[in-house]
């Protein structure tokens, strides 16, 4: 536990730092205590992620005061931050995919035997790391063949490996499954205890309140305040953090038994029939009906995002026919899954999402755009009409179209992208992780959209690695396991999250694990 | 303030800094004159000679934006004046308008084929695009000298030498076609969506691809336009001097083109293009090359002169290079320290 | 003039070429030419004088053009001595850095030829014979017709010179002969001198800069016909007269710089033979046959005045 | 990218191999197309051949192991066919003029090469401005010191230096190779050490990946891009020595365009151009191909203009065929 009396190992005051047009800290103040876990708590775009590189050397602060130990320091880059015992997880997953998961691991300090490279010491080492967190995968395959969950292990394994003082982990869990997260924690009670002092950021309430001891919020770059984790009610966190009341998220409790009825006669919007691709999924047969919400569950690396890609042609089929309104389709390019009015939002919102380049308006006319071709553009009139409309829906901020999308907060990038898919008004939506990195208010709002979409006939392909919203959204889940889908089970009463739990364990919960 | 933080500032002054530097050394520099019904002075001759430069210019914008890289366009040009001059040459009245509008057609036709191929090599083959071109450079000049027979092929048409040595409404024309090319190119591209769309597909491929974007089909065209906007330089090159020289038109082109659109400040791993900064780029290239012959810089030394130019031209562009010169005149002005106000700020509950 | 030159350079090639094809029933002599490239219209009439010669005189030709590179050029050479060839005759790319590849002929016992342009290796017994002209006489016979033409005037004159590609043989050496030949009066005046890389494009964009930069330009003196045929086009654009207002002075007599010079728009031009064929087949032939040949060929070359040009224009082979 | 898949079981074929898959196909390609040539040409293939292949590929093997550096930190460097003709001037001038003994110029060359590439990596990495443009400077930078120096060629004749040039290696069957052979495929041996063992080398292939993560993983983003540039500049000039043991001579002309040459051989050896992915191996049979190409030129006897379309044709099939078998492999455009 923190003890008030010691002295911080980490002291911000009065941090200031300004962006053209935005002022992303405006007097903050953090401080971080040896044997403690740190919750940095606010909304999207609140400054969580620009407090954290500012510590860490990636940005010069305009104004304030960083102390480390008690010293006085200014870190100039991210190396030096390392050097002196704080290593970061930032918020997207930043390693080099080109490289191998054991590289990714120990880049910058490998092991070294008469000044070359020890090869085999390090993949025994990275095997150990990932150990810790309770991976296990080939060390020496390139990062860029496992999934964004598996990356975000990576990155937190070879955090862990590195700190020394302070380990800073933002939103590491977004795209981790239950039992992952598990682990994590495990993991961070350990370094806890050895006397590390740990920030820890994330928009899932209920791990802050299972982790951290303390926590410093933000809201709109400014400081609100710091309290003990034990002594804040949840509800007093929300109403802090968003600086308004619950109204919006009691709203959805309660709805959380879906069935949709008389289906029997309708014509599934997308049926897959012995749809598989070697190597990634096998076979399996899906059906989606109008106006109905389907789940994905299983655990990270179940196949969920492979199926996915397989649906919108991301990746192409090669077993299986798609019927598309009842006809026969190919769905062999995501253009052909677009002009069927088939919809997708990677789980890789950096890589496979946006335009980092792009302005947010651009981003999010861009799938409209691209189906009525180049040669038949948006007006600028109807653009600026459509992107203030989903900037409001989406409470996307800060609500400057013309923003470039790279320098959005991560919740933000989230947003945009959903945007770009809802104004396509898409029959079938598939949605990879939408929620990820998205706070309270706002997934809120994105689950209400989806439950009043699917009132309006659009159908929705739902992937989380959260289970509870799974199933309040879903009218049925289908449950992956070792990729391939195992059981469909209708959401009717009696459906539990744990029952979800059990089939995807199956016989025994170790062997899935293992 | 806001006026200098428009991205082609600097590009803009040094351009005119370039330009006024020449009064130094040739007080008329400035100074126009009507020469048999035409305007005559240093400035049109930069804006003509500029012109080819700044076509294959807009034209490398577009494939760069697309991430990619156009190294045939120099042994493009050669291949255009002399599919044109071959056949111009075999005319029995070389000046019939008709003789030549087929001469140009015929020259650009190929040409848009020979960007097509590039495009296919680069868009359905998958090469990368700096192999796909380098293959068209090396065997396009080859190409342009087995039509012209190693030979430089002279024409004597008026008609043709309106292209690139011509004049109308006392300008010289190829100043029209220039200006036709980019707007013609800024109109296509932002009026419809084909600028936005290729701009994704330049800053990133594969969310492009997920987005529903038919990436091929725009960078062929991107290519096939480049090829047109080389093959089209390569006519006003040729009929410049009323000839075609299959060794020499165009050579080293490809690097003053790409240097012109990096100039603009278009980046070489595709994205955003700025056709506007593709043509201060162009013409500052013409200038300083002008300059380097007005001021009578011994030969031996222009490259050095060159160099010097566009390395002073890099840093001032540089943000950074700003920022560190401008901060270490500001830092005096806010303390590191941090405010006094320190305590108040932080609440420790209980 | 000229035309006639042409012929008797000709004449002996087209005799031998009989004789050759006499003796080649027996042995066929393989020739390896390595050229230099095909950067000029002049080194493509130089490429197929020498292809048609040797067709003429019976003799194999194995041809590698080099693209302008010295290594391609050193490696051309070791494939033909690889191949076995009987001569190998090379217009090197530059002077200098032979010695290594030459030695490697001679231990192969293959005798090498130089054409057009000159290698600087102490070790004169690395190659048979040169032959070729001699650049820097080139610059000076520009400079002594300035002179003469100009030897009633008080002066000043003011020059212009368009040079050739910087580095290159032919561009050092005819500035080298046109500034001896002038140095000695003080009336010349060198005011401007750019290289216009030896093509028309250049020549004409130098030249607008000159016109524009200097008002009172008398003389041009450019390092080759295209550049002079380029700046022909700058000068009548600035409203000037080529040939009256500018005095203007070529190299290489091509056909058409040679019509230019008829038409009065060049005033002199002093001629680089590229047709150096039938020489190079006699000098190869003589060399097999063991026969002393002198170390240094001069191809024969004169110069043309506007009248010269006018008689020599309807016989101009290049 | 994603839709590579994990496969633990192991394969038939041993790991390394896999991963050199490219460059072994590569290697194939060219062993194909140097049959090609024995049977089209008589007195092609032969040992003394081959080895002439890397006689006279030895400059550029050494320019186009530092161009991998480059390229694999997602770089360019344009300057490199100038750095290595003032190489050859400085070393001429050196030795002729100024009589300088070998052993102090090749050091001073060298120096030469290494400075200006380490400076034109710090610009590029302080002043964050592209590669492109400020190796273009630096490119006419050089070259312009070449004509500085002198626009006439140069023969080197100095004894120590032209022994080196000179002296073969015999390897038996009447085959020989010079010294400077030695050299590049030291130059090779060392970068892929390099590449491979150091943490300089992974930092490389890291930068290439994405420098925003480099960075982030706290990586010495700056050291790494000084120090590729500095061994561009290095190899550049060492390429410079070793063409000058080649010609023999120092001319202000030499290696015009050839940072093309060296581009293109890294780019055919399989590195990508946005950098992260490649081998040094790959580079030097990129140099091979386009050295074998030469070579099938100059025993074709071809027109003068064919040979340019003879180059991009047997470089456009090599590249298609070079495709094709990696076609299977990378899904997607
Ligand atoms: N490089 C940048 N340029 C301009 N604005 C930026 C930049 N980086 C961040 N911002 C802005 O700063 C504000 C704070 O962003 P930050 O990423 O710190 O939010 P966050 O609290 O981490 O949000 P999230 O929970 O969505 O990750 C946002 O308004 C964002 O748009
Ligand atoms: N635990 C693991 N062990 C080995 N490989 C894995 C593991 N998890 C994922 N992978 C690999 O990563 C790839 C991507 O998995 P995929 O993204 O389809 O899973 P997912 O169910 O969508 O998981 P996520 O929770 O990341 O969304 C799979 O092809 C698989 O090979
Ligand atoms: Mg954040
Ligand atoms: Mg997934």
């Amino acid at each position: 536990m923190a003890s008030a009396a010691s002295s911080p190992v980490v002291q911000m005051t009065g941090i200031r730092k300004e962006f053209p047009g935005v002022k992303a800290l405006d007097g903050v103040d953090l401080r971080l205590f040896a044997g403690e876990v740190h919750a940095l708590m606010g909304e999207n775009g609140a400054g969580k992620s620009t407090l954290i590189k500012v510590l860490t050397g990636v940005y010069t602060i305009d104004g304030g005061e960083i102390r480390l130990g008690g010293e006085p320091v200014l870190f100039s880059s991210p190396l030096q931050a390392q050097q002196a015992g704080v290593s970061t997880v930032y918020q997207e997953v930043n390693l080099c995919t080109n490289l191998s998961v054991a590289e990714n691991i120990f880049i910058g300090r490998e092991p070294r035997r008469m000044g070359a490279i020890n090869w085999r010491e390090m993949r025994r080492r990275a095997r150990e790391a990932l150990e810790r967190v309770d991976l296990h995968i080939d060390v020496s395959q390139p990062l860029s063949s496992y999934s964004i969950a598996i990356q975000q292990m990576v990155a937190i394994a070879r955090a862990v490996d590195i700190s020394a003082q302070v380990l800073i982990l933002d939103e590491p869990t977004s795209s981790l499954d239950q039992g992952e997260v598990q682990q994590l924690f495990r993991v961070m009670r350990q370094l806890k205890a050895e006397g590390l002092a740990i920030v820890f950021v994330s928009h899932f309430l209920e791990q802050i309140y299972e982790i951290t001891d303390r926590m410093t919020v933000l809201r709109n770059g400014q400081l609100v305040g710091e309290w003990m984790t034990s002594e804040l009610p949840q509800v007093e966190l929300v109403s802090k953090m968003i600086g308004r009341d619950l109204a919006t998220l009691e709203a959805l409790e309660g709805e959380n038994k879906r069935t949709l009825t008389a289906l029997e006669n309708a014509t599934p919007v997308i049926q897959a029939k012995g749809v598989g691709r070697k190597g990634s999924v096998e076979p399996f047969d899906l059906s989606v009906y109008p106006g109905e919400v389907v789940g994905l569950a299983g655990l990270l690396g179940s196949g969920r995002t492979e199926v996915a890609r397989l649906m919108f042609g991301a990746d192409r089929a090669d077993s299986g026919d798609f019927l598309v309104d009842g006809k026969p389709t190919h769905l062999r390019t995501p253009r052909a899954a677009t002009s069927q009015g088939i919809a997708f939002t990677s789980e890789n919102r950096r890589t496979e999402g946006l335009v980092g380049e792009l302005t947010v308006r651009e981003n999010i006319i861009l799938a409209l755009q691209a189906a009525r071709g180049w040669t038949r553009p948006i007006s600028r009139k109807r653009q600026d009409e459509l992107v203030d409309e989903y900037i409001k829906a989406l409470d996307i901020r800060p609500a400057n179209p013309e923003q470039q999308v790279r320098n959005l907060s991560g919740g933000n990038q989230q947003k945009v992208l959903l945007a770009r898919w809802l104004i396509t008004r898409p029959k079938l939506l598939i949605l990879d992780e939408p929620t990820r990195g998205i706070d309270v208010g706002a997934k809120a709002q994105i689950q209400k959209l989806v439950v009043s979409l699917s009132e309006e006939g659009m159908s929705v392909l739902f992937i989380s690695a959260e289970l509870e919203e799974v199933l309040r959204l879903s009218h049925k889940v289908e449950v992956l396991r070792d990729r391939r889908i195992i059981a469909e089970l209708a959401n009717d009463e009696g459906m539990t999250v744990e029952k979800i739990v059990e089939t995807i364990a199956g016989d025994s919960r170790e062997e899935v694990r293992a | 303030m806001s006026i200098t933080r428009h991205r082609l500032f600097y590009p803009g002054v040094l351009l005119l800094v370039l330009l006024v530097s020449n009064v130094f050394f040739t007080p008329t520099f400035f100074n126009l004159r009507m020469q048999d019904g035409h305007l005559y002075g240093s400035l049109i001759d930069i804006v003509r000679n500029g012109a080819p430069l700044l076509i294959v210019a807009v034209g490398m914008t577009f494939v760069i934006a697309t991430g990619g890289i156009d190294l045939s366009v120099g042994a493009v040009m050669a291949i255009s004046g002399a599919v044109a001059t071959h056949h111009i040459a075999g005319l029995s009245n070389q000046d019939s308008t008709a003789g030549v509008l087929t001469a140009v057609g015929m020259a650009l036709g190929f040409c848009l084929l020979l960007g097509l191929w590039n495009g296919i090599l680069v868009a359905v083959v998958g090469i990368q695009p700096i192999i796909a071109t380098l293959i068209l450079m090396v065997a396009g000049r080859g190409v342009a000298q087995w039509i012209t027979d190693g030979q430089i092929i002279t024409v004597n048409s008026p008609a043709y030498k309106l292209i690139g040595g011509g004049y109308k409404l006392a300008l010289p024309f190829a100043i029209f076609l220039a200006i036709a090319v980019l707007v013609f190119a800024a109109v296509i591209s932002r009026r419809s969506a084909l600028g936005m769309l290729i701009e994704s597909v330049g800053g990133n491929a594969e969310a492009s691809r997920l987005a529903g974007i038919r990436s091929r089909g725009l960078i062929l065209l991107a290519y096939v336009f480049s090829g047109f906007c080389a093959g089209l330089a390569g006519l006003m090159i040729s009929s410049n001097v009323s000839s075609a020289d299959a060794n020499n038109t165009g050579l080293f082109y490809e690097l003053d083109a790409i240097l012109a659109v990096v100039i603009g400040g278009t980046a070489l791993i595709g994205g955003r293009y700025f056709l506007v900064g593709t043509l201060v780029g162009a013409l500052t290239i013409q200038t300083l090359t002008t300059t380097i012959l007005t001021i009578g810089i011994n030969p031996n030394a222009t490259l050095l002169f060159k160099a010097f130019v566009v390395f002073v031209m890099c840093l001032i562009q540089s943000p950074a290079f700003r920022a560190k010169v401008f901060r270490r005149r500001q830092r005096p002005a806010s303390p590191p320290a941090a405010p006094a106000s320190k305590e108040q700020h932080v609440r420790v509950p209980a | 003039g000229c035309g006639d030159d042409s012929d008797d350079t000709a004449s002996p090639g087209s005799s031998s070429a009989a004789g050759g094809g006499g003796g080649g029933s027996s042995e066929q002599i393989t020739l390896g030419f390595a050229q230099v490239g095909a950067e000029s219209g002049w080194r493509t009439a130089n490429t197929d004088s020498i292809k048609k010669s040797a067709e003429e005189a019976g003799i194999e030709l194995q041809f590698s053009d080099a693209q302008q590179k010295q290594e391609n050029q050193i490696r051309a050479i070791r494939s033909f001595i690889q191949q076995k060839v009987d001569v190998i005759a090379f217009s090197p790319v530059i002077e200098s850095g032979w010695d290594a590849v030459l030695n490697e002929a001679k231990r192969a016992n293959i005798p090498v030829i130089l054409t057009d342009r000159a290698v600087d290796s102490e070790d004169t017994s690395l190659y048979k014979t040169f032959l070729g002209s001699d650049f820097v006489l080139e610059g000076q016979k520009a400079g002594e017709w300035l002179k003469e033409e100009y030897a009633d005037e008080a002066g000043p004159v003011n020059i212009v010179e368009l040079q050739g590609t910087t580095g290159a043989a032919p561009a050092i050496d005819r500035q080298q002969g046109f500034a001896d030949a002038i140095a000695g009066e003080s009336k010349f005046k060198m005011i401007a001198s750019q290289t216009g890389d030896f093509t028309r494009a250049g020549g004409k964009q130098v030249m607008e800069a000159f016109l524009q930069a200097h008002k009172d330009i008398d003389v041009l003196y450019a390092h080759n016909d295209d550049m002079g045929l380029g700046a022909i086009e700058a000068i009548e654009a600035a409203g000037l007269t080529p040939g009256e207002d500018i005095k203007i002075i070529t190299v290489d007599a091509v056909k058409d710089g040679m019509q230019a010079l008829a038409d009065g728009k060049i005033n002199f031009i002093v001629e680089c033979n590229p047709l150096l064929g039938p020489q190079l087949m006699d000098a190869v032939k003589k060399v097999v046959a063991g026969e002393e040949i002198p170390p240094r060929i001069e191809t024969e070359e004169t110069t043309f005045t506007q009248e010269q040009a006018k008689a020599a224009l309807p016989t101009r082979q290049y | 990218m994603s839709t590579a898949v994990l496969d633990k079981r192991p394969t038939g074929l041993p790991r390394v191999s896999q991963r050199y898959f490219p460059v072994l196909a590569t290697l194939l390609l060219l062993v194909l197309m140097y049959l090609f040539g024995t049977f089209q040409y008589e007195g092609f293939a032969s040992g003394q051949g081959v080895a002439n292949l890397f006689i006279d590929n030895s400059y550029l093997i050494v320019v186009a192991v530092g161009m991998t550096f480059v390229i694999l930190t997602g770089g360019i460097d344009l300057s490199v066919g100038a750095v290595v003709g003032l190489s050859t001037m400085v070393a001429s001038t050196l030795l002729e003029d100024r009589g300088w003994s070998a052993l102090l110029v090749i050091p001073v060359v060298l120096l030469i090469g290494c400075t200006l590439g380490g400076l034109m990596g710090a610009v590029i990495h302080y002043y964050e401005i592209q590669p492109f443009i400020v190796t273009l400077a630096g490119m006419f930078l050089a070259r312009g010191l070449c004509y500085v120096i002198s626009t006439d060629s140069q023969s080197i004749t100095d004894g120590l230096y032209s022994d080196i040039a000179l002296k073969t290696i015999p390897l038996g069957g009447g085959v020989v190779i010079t010294y400077s052979v030695i050299v590049a495929l030291a130059a090779v041996l060392v970068a892929y050490m390099v590449l491979h063992y150091t943490r300089l080398g992974r930092n490389v292939y890291a930068m290439g990946g994405s420098k925003q993560s480099a960075m982030l993983m706290g990586l010495p983003v700056a050291r790494t891009t000084i120090a590729v540039y500095t061994i561009s500049g290095f190899c550049a000039a060492l390429g410079g020595i070793l063409f000058s043991f080649y010609a023999l001579s120092g001319s202000p002309n030499t290696a015009i365009g050839l940072e093309l040459d060296a581009i293109a051989a890294v780019v055919i050896g399989g590195t990508l151009l946005i950098g992260g992915s490649g081998f040094v191996l790959g580079s030097v049979i990129g140099v091979l191909v386009l050295g074998l190409i030469q070579t099938i030129i100059t025993f074709a006897n071809l027109e003068s203009y064919f040979t340019r379309i003879t180059i991009g044709l047997l470089l456009f099939a090599f590249i298609l065929l070079q495709r094709l078998v990696f076609a299977r492999r990378s899904p997607g455009s």
